[in-house]
Formats: C-alpha cells, structure tokens, sequence
C-alpha cells in the first residue's frame, strides 16, 4: 500500500532524536572532536536510545527497529552532531548484525552484554574504498575443511577497531560468491590495527577509524550466523549499515539549511535581509530541493532493505548513498558560503558540517555514479 | 501503516496497459503532430482505441478513470507519464485543461454546479487566461480590465499562452476590477466560448515545442458577461469593483490551480526523457561493439545515472502528489516536484541525443522533437526560477534564529 | 611570447564577420532553414568572406588564414546563425585540407575552380560518432599494393555529401596507424550517400547532412598530400576543422547571453526589470564567465594546432571541443529560461540557438570529457 | 604579435624552480602550521633556502623579484601558484598584504613615496581594515568613525577579518568621517603599527583554515592619527568630514586593490587542488589494480577532467592579469577568474578525497587540510556571489537592445 508518512512510533523516534540532538549532541560536538571520543555522559544518553546497541528485548535491549526508523533516528541525531551520530551508529553495527543474523548462541553470547554494557563498543569491518560495493569485497572468508574459516583482507573507516567487542568482519566466500560475516574477539590475533591519524579525520573525529588487516582462522562458532547462514540477511543488514552513514549526512545537510536560512534571515547587507537576495536564497532553495528527494531516494533504499534482498537492491543502497554524499557536501558548502567570512570561523557550526559531509562522502564513494563536473 | 513506495498492482499494470497503447497507438503520429502543429485528424479514433478508460476530452465520449487505493492525484502523475510515454500531442485532445480547477477553488456552490460537475463529470475542455504580454511571472501585472455595466462585467484586454484556449469550452479569465486597488481588485471571471467581443486572436503560437499543444492568444473587446459569471459572486457588496473581501484573491486562486498539477507537468517531462533514455538505450546496446571499452564503461554509467535521476524525479512527484490526495498542503512541496524535475529531464534528452552522436539530433528519430518539447516544463505554469522563491518561502520562513 | 591580444588583422576579421553576421545571416536565418539550404544571396556574400573556400592567393583565393583568425570568423558568423556560419566553414572544408595537406598537384586541380566557383561546395566526411578522436577512426585508407588504395568505412555528419567536388575523406592507415585523407569525387562509385531527414535537424538544416558509406578503390592521385604526405599536417588541419565546430557554438552562446540580457534590461516584473533579480542575472553571469574560459580554452587549442602536431594535442582540442559543446547547450538553454515563456517562441531567435547548440553538441561528443550530471 | 599561451622559458623555470622548493621546503611544515595555527618558528630560515628571489616581508632580507618578459602581475600569477604549491602558510611570511597598494590607489604622490615605496623596495607588510562584524560584502555599512580633532583623525571601531592585521607595519582602516553623509564620506587613514589607541583585539580567528594566515580582530579606540595620515589628504577644503570630492571614494579605491588581488586569490585555490590532484593521481596509479577496470575507466576520466578544469581556470586568470600588466581594464576579468577557479578548486579537492577513499580525508594526507583552506577563497576578498554581480553588470550593461 503507497504510504508515504512515517508510522507513530517512527515519527516519535524522529522528534526523540532530533530533541535529544539539540539538547546534547549539538553542544558536545566541538568537546567530541576536541578530544577525539564521545563524552562519557552524551555516550550515555545516546545509549539509551538504543542506537549504540540495537537488540530484541529478549536479549535486554529495547528491540530492533525497521530500518526505517533506523535511518529517522540516525538523521535526526545527525542534525546535532554528524560525528557522534555516526559514532553511535557505527558501535551499534556489532549488535545489529548479531541481532539479524547470527545463531540463537551468538545472540545469547553477545547480545545482552552489549545491550547492557553503558560503555562497551561495538564495530564493523567493512569498506574497503576503491569504490567497491559489498558484492565486490575482496576480504575473504572462506572454508579450509574441518570447521575451520580462513578470514583475510584489509578493511578502511574501521571504527572503534581496538575496542569492539566484538568487531563484524564483513567479506565475501569466493567458493560461493556470497557475503559472509565473522566474529573477531577483541584479543584475536592476526588482526593489525593501523594507527589512527595523529591530527583527526576531517569532521569525523567522534569515532576512532582505522584501515585494519585480517589475517587469521576462526572456528565455526565465530561464524555470523554459522556455516549455512542465509547470505540474504546479510545483504539487507550492510545495506542498512550503508545507508545509515547517507542519513546522517542528510541530517547534517538539513541542519545546515536551517542554520544558514536563519542567518540570511538577520544578516542585513544593501538595506535588506540576505535571504532576499536569490543569489543567496536559491543557494538554499536548491539545498532544501536536493534534501527532499535525497531523503525520499534514502527511504525507499530503507524500505527495500527490509523487504528483503530482491534483486538490485545493492545498486539501490549505492546510488543512494552516493547521492546522499554528493548533495550533503554540495549543501553545507553552501551553507558555508551563505554565512560568508563567519561561515569559515569555528564560532558557527557550519564549518564542521562542511567537513563532516565531506568525509562521509569519502567513506562509500564510487565514481561511477557521478563523475566529476566542474563548478562552470 | 508503513512507509511504502510500491504502487498497487492495479496501478502498475493500469499504467502499463495506458504505456503500451501510447507506444503504439500514439508515438507514431508524433512526428505528425510536431510538423502540422496539430493532433492527427483521427484523433478521436486513434484514443478509443485506448484499452482502458482515459477518457477523452470530448463530452459525449467520455469514460471514468477507475479508483485507486492511491488516491486521484497519485494516479494521475501515472496516467500522464504513461500517456505522454508516447508522444505528448495526446494530452492536448484528452487533457480537460485547467479552467474548470480554478472554478472549484473559487466558485460559489452554484457555480461550481455550473462550471466544474459538468466538465468531471461528461468530460469538456476549460482554459485558464492569466499572462498577458507584458508580463508573465508577476501576475500583479494584470492589465486586462473588468468594468461593470449594468448586470454584466464587460471584459477589456489580451491574454497570451492560454493552453487550449482557442479551442475550450470556456476560458476562466483574470481581469483587475480597479486598477486603482491593486492586485487585490483582481477576479477571475468564467467567458464560454462563442461569447460577443471574445476573439481567438491566434490560435496556436509558433513555437520551439509542444506544437500541437492548442496555445492561444485571446482579445476580449468590450466582452459582456453576466455578473454571476464573476466567480465567488454573492450578488452581495463585495462584488463590485475593487479589492475582493474574501480570503482567496483571483491570483492566489489561480496560483492554487496551477500548484495542483506542477507535478504532472514534470511528469510530462519524465515521459519524454524516459522515452529518450530507453531509445537511446536499445540504440547503443546495438551498437555496443562501435564503443571502445573504456568509453563504453562510461556510456552503460551514464545511462544508469540518467534512470536513477529520473526515478528520483518520479518520488518528488508521488509526495506531493500523494499529500494532495490527503487533502494535506501541499505548496512546497508542489514546487519541490516541479523544480526537480524538468530541468534534469533537459539534460537527460540532450545527453542521450549526444550518446548517439549527430543522428541523434536528426528527425529520424523523436529525440530532437522531444528535446524541444521538454523546454517549456521549467517555464510555464510557473519558472523554475518561481519554484525556488516559493520553497525559499518555507526555507527562510520556517528558519529557527540563529543559535 | 605570452600575448593575448588578437593581431589587427583578426580583429578586423572579428569585426567584419560580426558585421556580416548582423546585417545578413541573423535576417537570413530562418530563411535558411525554412529551406534547408543558405539562400545563394547569403552564400555569396560568405563566399566573399573566403571562408568557403580558403585558398592562397596563387590559386586565386584570399589566403588561407591561420587557425586562430579562422576560428574568429567563424565564432563571428555564428552570432548571426549558427547554421549558415557552420555550412561555410564545413564546405570550406576542403579547399583548406587539399591547401594545407595536398600536393601542388592536387591544390592546381582543385582549388582554383573551389575560389572561383560560387556555387560549388566542399564538405569532408570527417566524424564517426561513438566518441571516437580521429586516431580512433575506423574507416580505413590502406595500402592495396600497385599504387591501388582501398577506402572504406562510415561517416556520420557529412556535410554536402552529394554536392561537394571533392568530398574529403578522413581515415586511418591500418599499416601506419596515421591520419590519411582521400579526395572523393561526386560521381565516384562506391559511395553509399544515406538520406536526409525528412523534417530536419534540429538547429542544423542550413547544411544537409547525411551518413555515408565508403567501400571504393583510389589512385594514388586521390590520396591526400600523395603516397607520402606527413600526417602530422592532416592532424593540424583536423584539429582545426574541429575546433570550428567549438567556435560557432560559442558564437552562439555569446549572442545568446547578448539577447537575454537586452531582454532582462527592458523586461519588469514585480516592479523591477528582470535583471535586478539574482535569479536571472547569476545566470547570465555564470553564462558570460563559462563563455570566457570557453573562448580561450579554444584559443588556446587553436594556436596549438599551428604549432604543429606536439604532442596531447587531439586530446587538448577534443577538450576545448567537448567543454564548448557543453557550455553552449546549456547556455542557450538559460537564455531561453530568461525569456520565460517569449523564449519558447520562434518570434525570438533563442529558439533556434537552443536548438542549433545542442545540435553542435552532438557531432563530435565523447562521454569521457564530461559525464552526465543531474540539474539537481 | 601573434597571440600565444606559452610562458617564456625563464618564467617557467623560475616558477618550476619555486614549485620545487615548496614541495621540499614548505610542504613539510604544512601540518604544523595547521595544528600551531602558524608558520614554524624558523620560517625565516626556511625562506632563505628558496634558490629564486622570492623576497620575504622583513624587509632586511629583501631580494627582489626579477622581471619577465610577461610582466609583474603574470609573473605574480606562476609565482603565487608555484609558492602556494607546498603549502598556503608560506604566503603569510611573505606576502605583503595589500594596505599599500591601497596607498597607491589612493594616496597623494607625497603618501605613495613614505608608504608605498619603501614596502616594495624594502618589503614589510601591510594590512587593509574594511570589514566589520556586522557587513562583510555591503561595504556602505562602514561604522567605524573619524572624527577630526585639530591636526588629528580619531578613529573608533572594530575590524574583522584583517589579513596580517595584528602584525602588519601599518593597516589602512575605512572609516566614516560623516555618517549622515553616507557612503561617499568613507575614507581611508593608515594607522602605523602600536598608534596609541590600536588593539589587537583577536592576533588570529579560530578557522576552518588557513589556519597559519594571520586573521585579526583590530579595536580602535579614540585612535589619533595626523591628518596627513588620511589618504588623498591636500590639506584642502575637501579633507575635512563629509562626502570626499575626489573622484575615487574611498571604497572604491579598496575595491580596486581587491581587483588587482582577485586572480591570485584564484591560484592559490588552484596551487591546492593541483597538489591534490597530484598526490592523489600518483597513490591512484599505485594502487590501480585494486580498481575494477570499469571503475578505473572513470577514475582515469575524472583526473583528466579535473586537470582541464584547473588549466582553465589559469586561463581566465591569466587573462585578468596580462591586462593588469598592460594597465588596461580588467574589472570583469578579475571577477571573472575569481568567480571561475575556486569552487571548482573546491570540487577538485573533494573529489580526490573521494577517490582515496576514508583514508582520503585523514590527517595521514594533507587534502584534507587543503579542503578547509580552500573553502575562504570563494568567500574573501569578494565572494563568488559579489564577483557575480560585478560580471553582471558588464553584462547587463554591455547588453544591446532587443532588436
């Protein structure tokens, strides 16, 4: 049935977390990236969100949203503070893929510490740039015989590397050409975690990332939702993962448009408002134009996640996540641009935005969906 | 209730049985329709032909659309981009024109029983007169003047790009009862064809595209029409010239008429660039074997990119579309829909025109005449310039102050 | 020596093509299309322009100007119409190759009937669509043995095809992998001429234009430059011929931003002309500024091509022809947004540059220079 | 004379040879200068390894530049790219700011000899007070004042945003002798470094970047100045307050020192995305293999393009100076290549980021920080916005009328 409002409980997610958003993450932003980690007492307001650790109540969380409400949340978190959204988002990866697609033992093993543990971490192993889509991993996880997994390959933007317990190595099996997840212990070894860039990572400084190399052998058990675990529910939860990092950017960018609208609308220049300059204003009207169909474009990738893994579903979540990143760093460029000179100071968030949008449009990025084109 | 963006079944399959015959049955007079600026003279033949129930603009020949679960508005952003899926010329002898919309929002009762049922419910073609020459985005510029004599409004002035206009049965016609009063003495005043003093100074403009498309330039010369014809007349004080005391003025009236169907004007340009995309597509797969790897790599990106634009195109569309149903305001995002749109929907015909190198922009193929229809979609029924100021409305009016 | 300045000469050049171009072609424009040919009163006075037909003095021609001035003229013309300045330049076509690359023999032959003959036509089978550059061309001039040379392949575009005398044909040698050309003559068999549109080409209909079919055997006679000619000048002579086809759709563009903005002077709107509304002027500006860059990218490739054949010079104009074909399409496209709905009209001639630049854009386009990119 | 885009042998070694030197000189300290938020302590030592005369602003070190056949301001052109090449924080050690060439525009041959001069001959820097917190573009909203005490000019008010301002040998500050006078009634006055009654209220903002580039925040408070400090000062009827009567107003002569500065300000931006695209092209090549060869096709197109953009965008620059050198017009032209080069510079950077990958956007490279600094190029010193307005009215005004 074409519905396209939001249910109840999504549209209370979405005003819980853009509310949340204003009064914690937006304040704690600049300390966040300062110190290069969330503050122990916003970590724990966003904790209670349950996005730091999606998990059934069965298992002591507060259950599973759609991937919808997922994505609502994750914007609406974005709009404070793209970084610690992203970060929550990120820690909450281990639990989500466990919760959808690991055995009854796993949930048993993992879930209810990570639902419960106020400081734990969780992450995924996952991008590996050169533009590749999961269907194109090269990471491997492949059968050696004798229950015994053989896990190799080199992941980017792994966040919280060193502390997620556990960290979700997604790769492919070359014997089947399917995506397949593994369960790496924080203590594994074959595990080389590089060092985390000694100046911080654009406008993602929120969360540790590191590029991370896997070489190692793991047991059956450690096998995300054992040797025959249907390879479908995978796809549809790294298409979530995927989708979350576009809707923090759609966040980012929406927050933006407000800010800088507000400002045009105090800032007097020739006897009248900026925003009654179009040179000005459809720099924004384009922006909000942009967000709107971006948003509408990420939740029908969102919907067809859950809907299960029909075909096209990757190209779907890609070229969602590519738009996303394109009109989010196009937008808070703008944004800069409409504040002028005080857009380029720290006083005023924009910059961060600026930067934050342009490293999550790093982090999933391939050229062939659009190309470069110049500004004239 | 969840979020969906399925179209039922029934829609679907409404919508491709409509494709299909516009395909087939109406595409290949397109080229026709382009050179004589007109609609085959077997117009009426070819869209009985239609499976389904499009329905004509011809009274006596009209069928209903069936219902949706979608809702009026969602099916007919599916209805027009199946049915210009072919060719656009087909809107011009089914499409009932906007007139009759504007009459809804703001006739009395009695009027609307007049001037609206009949054309919903028997079929007809009503026109809407607001341009003039002098102006076109500023509709505060009306110089055509209304004076009243007696029980009548006579009508004095010219009205250009009057789709239909030369050819509907009646024109809803926005004349300044005081010019004195400003934009607020402006009302709309319905002129049945055939009336005195109403000419067709021009019957169709000559023009870059949509040439079958019926645009008339109109000459009222002491036009007499009888007072009740003003619409939202009470025969009470507020009818007579200047400013209207009730909440709509005759511009803001006929800005809610246009808002109405923005996005079907940009899914008339989906149609053409989806039509485009999808020759160009079987062309080049044709020829596949004359590209050079690489540049092949970036010809198969390109054509995946310009579908991917276009779906986007389509979902602003179906949001305000779908609020429209619900009876939900719906301006912003009208004009969401309708900026998106076409401009893309240029670029998606001309680079697939480019993909195929200089035949593309030959008349052997519709391309070239499709290319020169899309234009006018960022122009009328409000620029792509007038879009953004009404969504910067909504931007800047809805900004928080500054932190 | 760093210089920018055009020479007196090409500036005179510039100013009476632009002339020309105001008196005769803008009037004749229509007429020009209307009848799918240029009234021969038009082509007279172009003839009188040598752009038609370049030759030196010695075979009874005005001189064969060099790339530069060559392109003047032609952006010149084009602000006039861009059909009927792009018919001269291409019937030219062959005067100049057989000028620039024929042997004394050949330019004897042919060029003093091409200076004299007001009537005639040339035209060269140049373009093979599918992005190709002229070192990709798979229309082959080979090397059959006993001075016998086999011609065959597809050309797309070809101007005057069924009147020029002599119709060049551009092709590679599959021996060398150089340029070679051919001299076709009107009755020679072996050449399949395509028809014509019926109902035109978009903005092109002052020139028939038709694909062509080669499959015939020549002499060494009809060899361009001879068995030996050095490929380095075909290279040039193409480039130039090329980079005409940059020059008329900046012509156009610029007359387009000269129209509009005379338009967006005198035209009010909501009490004010339209060009005091950033909305409309940042177009213009934006079209003025690309314009620019777009002429001195040309002018720049241009003088490169009589530098001789250095190297990346195919790919430098196939750079300056790509940004110039995507610069005026989308240029005449503003100016017609700028006229609103009058520009939809045929009574204002931003119709027809509309038309006639995305034409341009079409004949010699390679999706590598510029991928597709939405509005929005 | 015939024209040519080729630069002379000399100017290209001369820039080649800087280029060089930045890369192993500057480069190195790119990161410091960010995270210090300034140059490294020994940037004096730094500078004086630069085997070409590129002059520091101490002006007991000067070396001056040599003269090319292309002129000063094209020279400037490959100087300032090649330079900035390294990185951005070396212009702050040597550039001279542009307070004096304000002293040209406007001063008396007596004010052009004791301050002008001795800054091109010597070297020193200078700085240039316009902006306040409350306009940025709108430079009629002047509200700093003079106020004429006897032989002196009192200064109040604040500045914003004064490149070198907190360390320059003198600022020449815009002030308002008359406010009810309006914009005419600005002047300009240098006030020398440590004038009792000037603070340095802010020695460099918190920015997004150039972070090593001195920002100040410059307090006048009851700041006396002679009269002869007053640019344009005769001792006249016309230097007291109120409206100047010289034909060059006082912003207008700060605006025309901001043209000649714009095409730099331009290849600045395209000194950091060239470095870009160069550090990104060689780790691409390195790991090509990694690549799908589709994606490959693309990553190779997308390089390409992005060094036809940055080629360009010297162009237009190029074009802006060579006609500076010739002292012929050049306003448009200015604007023209300020309004071109730096967003594409923008987009040149993200991009290469893009192609990187997350390690793209890392601190482990500099692109990152050469996207934070690129994004004020595009704003300062007349954003893209006021460039357009400038070109606009060459085209507006330049327009024909509509035949």
């Amino acid at each position: 049935m074409f519905e396209l409002d939001l249910s109840e409980e999504q549209i209370a997610v979405r005003d819980l977390s853009r509310d949340l958003a204003t009064r914690v993450l937006a304040g704690a932003a600049r300390d966040a990236e300062t110190n290069r980690r969330v503050p122990d007492e916003v970590w724990r307001q966003v904790f209670e969100t349950g996005l730091t650790a999606p998990a059934s109540e069965d298992h002591g969380g507060g259950g599973i949203p759609d991937t919808l409400t997922h994505l609502v949340a994750l914007e609406g978190l974005a709009t404070g503070d793209p970084g610690i959204a992203i970060a929550a988002m990120w820690s909450g990866g281990s639990a989500l893929l466990v919760g959808l697609c690991g055995t009854a033992a796993q949930q048993y093993a993992y879930l209810p510490r990570l639902a419960s543990d106020r400081q734990g971490r969780g992450g995924v192993a996952l991008y590996e740039g050169f533009g590749r889509a999961p269907s194109e991993y090269q990471t491997r996880i492949e059968h050696l015989g004798s229950g015994t997994w053989q896990v190799a390959g080199t992941k980017v933007a792994v966040p919280f590397a060193a502390e997620a317990d556990p960290l979700v190595l997604v790769g492919t099996d070359p014997t089947t050409g399917e995506l397949r997840a593994a369960l790496i212990p924080p203590d594994a070894g074959g595990v080389a975690i590089g060092p985390r860039p000694e100046h911080g990572h654009l406008g993602l400084d929120a969360v540790p990332l590191h590029t991370v190399t896997f070489d190692l052998t793991i047991g059956p058990g450690q096998l995300l939702g054992g040797p025959g675990a249907a390879a479908g529910l995978l796809v549809g939860a790294v298409g979530r993962l995927r989708l979350s990092v576009a809707a923090a950017a759609i966040g980012c960018a929406a927050r933006s448009v407000e800010y800088a609208a507000a400002y045009a609308n105090e800032r007097i220049a020739f006897g009248k408002p900026l925003a009654a300059f179009q040179g000005v204003s459809f720099l924004l009207a384009d922006a909000a134009i942009q967000i709107e169909a971006c948003r509408l474009d990420l939740w029908r990738a969102g919907v067809r996640v859950d809907a299960g893994p029909i075909g096209g579903l990757e190209r779907a979540v890609s070229h969602a996540v590519n738009y996303a990143g394109s009109v989010a760093a196009s937008v808070t460029r703008d944004a800069v641009q409409v504040l002028g000179g005080h857009g380029f100071m720290r006083d005023h968030p924009v910059e961060r935005w600026y930067r934050a949008a342009a490293a999550l449009s790093t982090i999933d990025f391939d050229p062939t969906y659009a190309a470069f084109a110049p500004a004239l | 209730m969840t979020v969906s963006f399925e179209l039922s079944d029934d829609l679907v399959g409404y919508g491709r049985e409509i494709r299909d015959w516009s395909v087939e049955a109406v595409r290949p007079y397109a080229r026709y329709a382009d050179v004589h600026h007109a609609a085959p003279d077997h117009w009426r033949q070819i869209v009985e032909t239609c499976p389904v129930a499009i329905g004509t603009h011809d009274r006596r020949q009209v069928k209903r659309q069936p219902a949706f679960a979608e809702g009026k508005w969602v099916r007919d952003l599916v209805v027009t981009e199946s049915l210009t899926y072919g060719d656009h010329w087909i809107s011009n002898v089914i499409g009932a024109g906007i007139g009759h919309l504007v009459v809804k929002l703001m006739g009395t009762p009695e009027q609307i029983d007049k001037w609206y049922r009949p054309i919903v419910d028997n079929g007809g073609q009503t026109a809407f007169g607001l341009t003039e020459p002098q102006f076109g985005s500023d509709t505060s510029m009306v110089e055509t003047t209304a004076t009243r004599d007696g029980d009548t409004w006579v009508l004095n002035g010219t009205k250009m790009y009057c789709t239909y206009g030369g050819q509907a049965d009646y024109v809803v016609v926005f004349a300044s009862t005081d010019k004195a009063a400003g934009p607020a003495a402006i009302r709309a005043f319905v002129v049945p064809k055939g009336t005195s003093g109403f000419h067709v100074a021009k019957f169709n403009e000559d023009k870059l595209g949509i040439r079958s498309w019926t645009t008339s330039e109109l000459l009222f010369e002491d036009c007499a029409i009888p007072v009740e014809n003003q619409l939202g007349w009470t025969g009470g004080d507020g009818d007579g010239p200047g400013p209207a005391p009730r909440t709509r003025s005759g511009r803001s009236g006929a800005l809610g008429a246009l808002a109405q169907n923005k996005p079907n004007i940009s899914a008339t340009g989906i149609a053409m660039a989806q039509a485009s995309l999808d020759i160009a597509t079987d062309l080049l797969q044709e020829q596949r074997q004359s590209f050079a790897p690489h540049r092949w790599s970036l010809v198969e990106s390109d054509l995946e990119n310009m579908n991917a634009a276009l779906g986007r195109a389509r979902l602003v569309n179906f949001r305000a579309q779908w609020l429209q149903d619900l009876q939900r305001a719906n301006k912003t995002e009208a004009s969401v829909a309708k900026a998106y749109g076409p401009p893309t929907c240029e670029r998606v015909i001309r680079r697939c025109m480019q993909l195929l190198g200089p035949d593309g922009a030959s008349t052997d193929l519709l391309l070239e005449k499709w290319y020169r229809d899309v234009k006018i979609l960022d122009i009328f029924e409000g620029s792509g310039q007038v879009q953004r100021i009404i969504v910067g409305r909504a931007v800047f009016g809805g900004a928080d102050r500054v932190a």
